[in-house]
């Protein structure tokens, strides 16, 4: 499986992408500088955590006009995979390549915790080698990740099973619109979640929670 | 312009430290140069009323590659690979400003790390703040933890630790010390030295402004028609353009085009431009029309002295210039050569067509004035004070860890982003943060501690205290305590009685280091932290750092089985002079400070250390405030795992449960392995106990009475929220 | 020529620090104060001295990058 | 009642996120972009219908807790 990790200015979950790709998949992901407009030949683009541009006026918005980001649409428009975690969650729903917004959380602060979550959906290259329903734990870091979007479109996203992680009963921490923590595409093959599996990987560290997703994604680029 | 003695106050310069300027310089100094005399002069500066008594401090050790002198201090952590760290305050700024005084203090400790080469890898925070029902206390803490983490987070560098105390003697003069850990390779440690003659002297980063322009602003004619645009500012930071010079900085030091490199700090231009050449022996000559300007019509005297944040000043090896021009312009930064070195020793700056300064730099350095300043010697405050003995001892467990200065920081540290680069193995919360040397097994343990409360009534055992206590946290994880950075928080050095709480506060973190063989690598002086005469209790903060072989053996605080037997090494005679239990439950801050025995501090913590490189033991916490009962308690309650304690004829339960003897450390391991410990430690002739064991979800004293650890710790969650819920509003742009 | 454009949640929208806003205000003794929202204001200055075309370059703007016309919606105005 | 408030930077005070979005709107080619600041608005509901007293009061608001007058002036507009 050939990856690339996209790296905007002020990204600065780029080298845990990065360590996680190489340790999970055994390969080493192509850095992508935000500038450039081709990307390489890849089956999964990751967009990582950070600040992008800052996160000046909205977070997400500044980077979803990047040059890059014309290609990343284009390989997911050809059904490549694209997997946005945080601030990648949040320059994907500003280059609309996933419905609503993120907004700053309830409470107003920056949160960092680990938190629990439901894995809702299985069917998808994302999340196959999870149960449906299992119980994971990974962490948060994030000022503005409250998920919103109008009742329809939250509708039309449960009804076609899109909503891929829900924060655990009583986990919520930020006020996110039914528990929402991670959402899928129409075509299922563009994640983007505000917790971070990259960051769970490593006994070490605290937790393996994030390797399933990691192995679905070889299992299903393979 | 003439100089009048109206200016010469204004610029905090006393008559005779003009007149020296004056001999120095031959002349009368032009406003300008008077400006710059006053900054490289100042306190922050010059360390005019420390330098003296720093100079004993230890700094040498084999494992010290770079000592006090540069902008962090460098040691040596094997296989090539150097650890760079320092701490640093922006009190007053926090006090002004808390959300951007506390952000830019955060980007200028990470720019001193950088510029030495080091990629920023933990930052840590020690706080003080005045007492909760102040009523500017909750809007200060708010704003300086949002400040805190909306620099650090964006950057992308983890905090992991720090102290939060509340003290009234902080009412009106908060303190913000932040500490940067920074990893580089030792072949690529970058100094500021500008050496040699005809190089250019380049200017990067953000452009320069009117910010935090000190001193005697309204003395000059310059700003006689002082709008509300002169008017000196905020500093504001902006931690995207500093994440920028990260590592548009970090991609420059790859190459081998610099010579010199040193950030833009306090008194910006100033004190970078001639620091640069004091150290390299050079002279450096500035040309203000090529500085980029934020603002119209900027004088030399404002760009001199401006602070704008996020800025660097570089000195190139001659025709690296379009090389590393390139680097910035992909950074989106600025880059502009100002200047060039030359062999006059002089700092010279140009503008318009002017030549506004020219000065010999040493009479900027070498030439600052140094004082020893008088001081009068206090005797210790002595005494064991009274207490109730009757008090129910669970009870006063539960109020105490309720209590502001012990409850749960979680508040806090969870507004930081603490596990980014998937480094921390350690997050917030136990003795010391631990993060690992990425790709790596090995790990730095870090953690910053004072003790204000006993530095007043004893500074000497006070500043002891603070290097003893952080060497006991950096052991009980598990790591080789290796240096200090320190930061010396006093009030106003020209009373003789704060000046003895410096120099005994300097004596005692001297004794302690070389005792402990821990050098002092770096470190910053906070003075005149008073308002109305009061001063603030003298808070010489410690910032120290370890080194773990194997970062899977580390220890943490937390019991982790049933059944598991509970070790207390070290002595306790029931120490309650000064400690928690006093204040928290007598109301009273009385009697002698703890004192610490330095041979038998180095004794504990080498076996304690052993036992956890040897994998032997998992669960270790050191006492510190509060005591041995709140040790155990903050070992129950992260996984709700009780235990149930007691001792064999003790003559008092009060002073043995809530004593602040020091020195000493809870374990908690299996019963086969605990009796082999026991064991040796009586062998080696260390003071140990068997408290009990570990199980059930009560702390059970004496098999008698027993306290639910989850009420304990609802107690100790709660605290902290329940306090900020009365906050205004939280900090937001 | 200089430009003012507003950045408001539209209705429907929650509006937390809004909220908090108004919550601290009553708390402050400030009783009159009902419903409280917050939102940006972004001025510019502009070059050109033509207002329409300057109108329907902000438009742009706003559509392109200032405005998330998910959750935002937005007022011009030319001084 | 309606109330607006407008709270900005100072002149002088380093405003980076104005800074981003100039240059963000440069980059995207809008070439008439100057200077960008961006600051607050506060939309108020106000019971009573007395607009000086409102003023006074939003006055109070603004010094109290609305605006950081260290860096940050205010505006008031009442509708
Ligand atoms: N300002 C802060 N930022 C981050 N973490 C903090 C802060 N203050 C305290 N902590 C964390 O809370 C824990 C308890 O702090 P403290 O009581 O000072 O520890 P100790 O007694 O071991 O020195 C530590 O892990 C510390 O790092
Ligand atoms: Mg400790």
């Amino acid at each position: 499986m050939k990856s690339a990790v996209i790296v905007f200015p002020a990204s600065n979950c780029d080298r845990d992408a990065k360590v996680a790709l190489k340790q999970m998949t055994g390969k080493t992901p192509a850095m992508v500088w935000h500038q450039d407009s081709e990307l390489p030949d890849v089956d999964l683009v990751v967009l990582p955590g950070g600040f992008s541009y800052g996160d000046y006026l909205r977070c997400g918005a500044m980077a979803s006009q990047s040059a890059v980001m014309r290609s990343v649409k284009a390989h997911a428009d050809k059904g490549g995979m694209v997997l946005g975690v945080c601030n990648g969650f949040q320059v994907l729903t500003e280059s609309h390549m996933l419905p609503g917004a993120l907004m700053r959380n309830a409470a107003l602060k920056f949160v960092c915790k680990p938190v629990g979550l439901e894995v809702q959906e299985t069917q998808s290259g994302f999340t196959r080698k999870y149960e449906n329903g299992q119980r994971v734990t990974f962490p948060v870091a994030h000022g503005e990740g409250s998920y919103f979007a109008d009742e329809d479109t939250l509708d039309r996203l449960e009804g076609e099973n899109r909503v891929a992680f829900r924060y655990a009963k009583g986990e919520n921490p930020n006020g996110s619109a039914r528990n929402i923590a991670g959402i899928l595409s129409e075509k299922r093959n563009v994640l983007g979640l505000m917790p971070h599996p990259e960051r769970v990987v490593d006994d070490v560290l605290g937790g393996t929670d994030g390797r399933a997703l990691f192995q679905s994604l070889i299992e299903a680029l393979s | 312009m003439k100089i009048t003695p109206e200016m010469v106050r204004e610029h905090g310069l006393s008559d005779a430290e003009y007149a020296r300027i004056l001999e120095l310089m031959g002349r009368e100094p032009s406003f300008v140069e008077l400006g710059i005399f006053s900054v490289m002069w100042s306190e922050h500066c010059s360390y005019k009323s420390t330098r003296f008594h720093l100079k004993k401090l230890p700094t040498k050790a084999p494992w010290v590659i770079q000592g006090p002198g540069e902008n962090a201090g460098v040691i040596d952590i094997g296989d090539g690979d150097a650890a760079i760290f320092k701490m640093e305050s922006h009190n007053h700024p926090s006090f002004i400003e808390p959300y951007q005084g506390a952000a830019t203090g955060v980007g200028g400790i990470m720019r001193d790390v950088f510029t030495m080469g080091a990629r920023p890898i933990a930052m840590m925070n020690a706080l003080r703040f005045g007492e909760p029902g102040h009523p500017k206390t909750r809007h200060l803490v708010s704003g300086v933890v949002s400040g805190i983490g909306g620099y650090g987070n964006c950057m992308g560098v983890p905090t992991v630790g720090g102290e939060v105390n509340f003290h009234p003697s902080y009412n009106g003069n908060i303190l913000v010390n932040a500490m940067c850990v920074g990893l580089a390779r030792q072949d690529k440690i970058f100094l500021s030295a500008a050496k040699g003659a005809g190089n250019p002297v380049v200017y990067v980063g953000s452009k320069t402004g009117r910010d935090g322009i000190h001193g005697a602003t309204m003395a000059s004619a310059e700003f006689d028609d002082a709008s509300e645009e002169k008017r000196p500012t905020v500093q504001v930071g902006d931690p995207f353009t500093e994440k920028l010079l990260l590592e548009a900085c970090l991609e420059l030091m790859a190459t081998d085009a610099i010579i010199a490199i040193q950030d833009m700090g306090a008194a910006g231009l100033t004190s970078s431009s001639a620091e640069m050449g004091d150290k390299g022996g050079s002279g450096i000559e500035l040309d203000l029309d090529k500085v980029p300007q934020r603002e119209t019509n900027m004088t030399a005297y404002e760009m001199m002295l401006s602070e704008s944040q996020e800025r660097m000043l570089a000195v190139l090896k001659p025709g690296r210039e379009a090389q590393a021009e390139a680097i910035f312009k992909k950074w989106e930064l600025d880059f502009a050569v100002i200047g060039i070195t030359t062999d006059t020793s002089r700092l010279v700056v140009k503008h318009k067509g002017k030549v506004e300064a020219d000065m010999p730099i040493t009479a900027l350095s070498d030439a600052a004035p140094v004082y020893e300043r008088p001081y009068t010697e206090r005797k210790p405050q002595t005494g064991e004070p009274k207490y109730d003995k009757a008090k129910p001892v669970l009870a006063s467990l539960k109020t105490i860890l309720a209590s502001p200065d012990m409850a749960s920081r979680r508040w806090v540290w969870e507004q930081y982003d603490h596990t980014v680069m998937s480094d921390t193995a350690q997050v917030p919360g136990g003795d010391a943060a631990v993060v690992r040397i990425h790709g790596t097994n090995k790990a730095l343990a870090i953690t910053t501690d004072v003790t204000p409360r006993y530095c007043r009534p004893d500074p000497f055992e006070g500043g002891k205290q603070a290097v003893a206590e952080a060497w006991r946290n950096l052991t009980a994880v598990g790591a080789l305590p290796l240096a200090v950075t320190d930061n010396l928080n006093y009030g106003n050095p020209q009373k003789p009685e704060i000046m003895w709480e410096i120099v005994a506060g300097i004596d005692g973190i001297g004794a302690a280091c070389r005792a402990l063989d821990f050098p002092v690598i770096g470190g910053n002086c906070s003075l005149y932290n008073e308002t109305n005469g009061e001063g603030i209790l003298p808070t010489p903060a410690i910032g120290a750092v370890g080194l773990m072989k194997d970062v899977t053996k580390m220890a943490t605080v937390a019991f982790k089985r049933t059944g598991d037997v509970v070790i207390l090494i070290g002595e306790t005679k029931g120490h309650l002079g000064q400690s928690i239990y006093l204040r928290e439950i007598e109301g009273k801050e009385e009697g002698a400070s703890p004192k610490v025995d330095l041979a038998i501090e180095k004794k504990h913590g080498d076996f304690v250390r052993k036992l956890i490189e040897a994998g032997r033991v998992d669960t270790v916490h050191d006492i510190s405030d509060g005591g041995l009962l709140v040790t155990i308690a903050e070992m129950a309650m992260p996984r709700g795992i009780g235990a149930s304690i007691g001792i064999a004829g003790l003559p008092e339960a009060i002073p043995f449960w809530f004593g602040e003897d020091q020195a000493r450390y809870v374990i908690a391991a299996p019963f086969a392995e605990a009796e082999k410990i026991v064991a040796e430690a009586r062998a080696a002739f260390i003071t140990v106990a068997e408290l009990g064991k570990t199980g059930g979800d009560k702390i059970t004293l004496d098999s008698k009475d027993s306290i639910s650890v989850a009420d304990l710790k609802a107690g100790f969650e709660n605290w902290f929220p329940n306090f900020m819920a009365g906050e205004e509003i939280p900090v937001t742009n | 020529m200089k430009a003012r454009v507003f950045i408001t949640l539209k209705n429907g929208v929650l509006d937390p620090q809004g909220k908090a806003i108004g919550h601290a205000l009553n708390g402050l003794g400030f009783a009159s104060v009902g419903e409280v929202r917050q939102g940006k204001v972004i001025d510019l200055e502009l070059s050109g001295s033509d207002a329409g075309k300057a109108r329907e370059e902000l438009k742009a703007m706003c559509e392109k990058l200032l405005a998330n016309t998910v959750i935002e919606k937005y007022e011009i105005e030319i001084k």
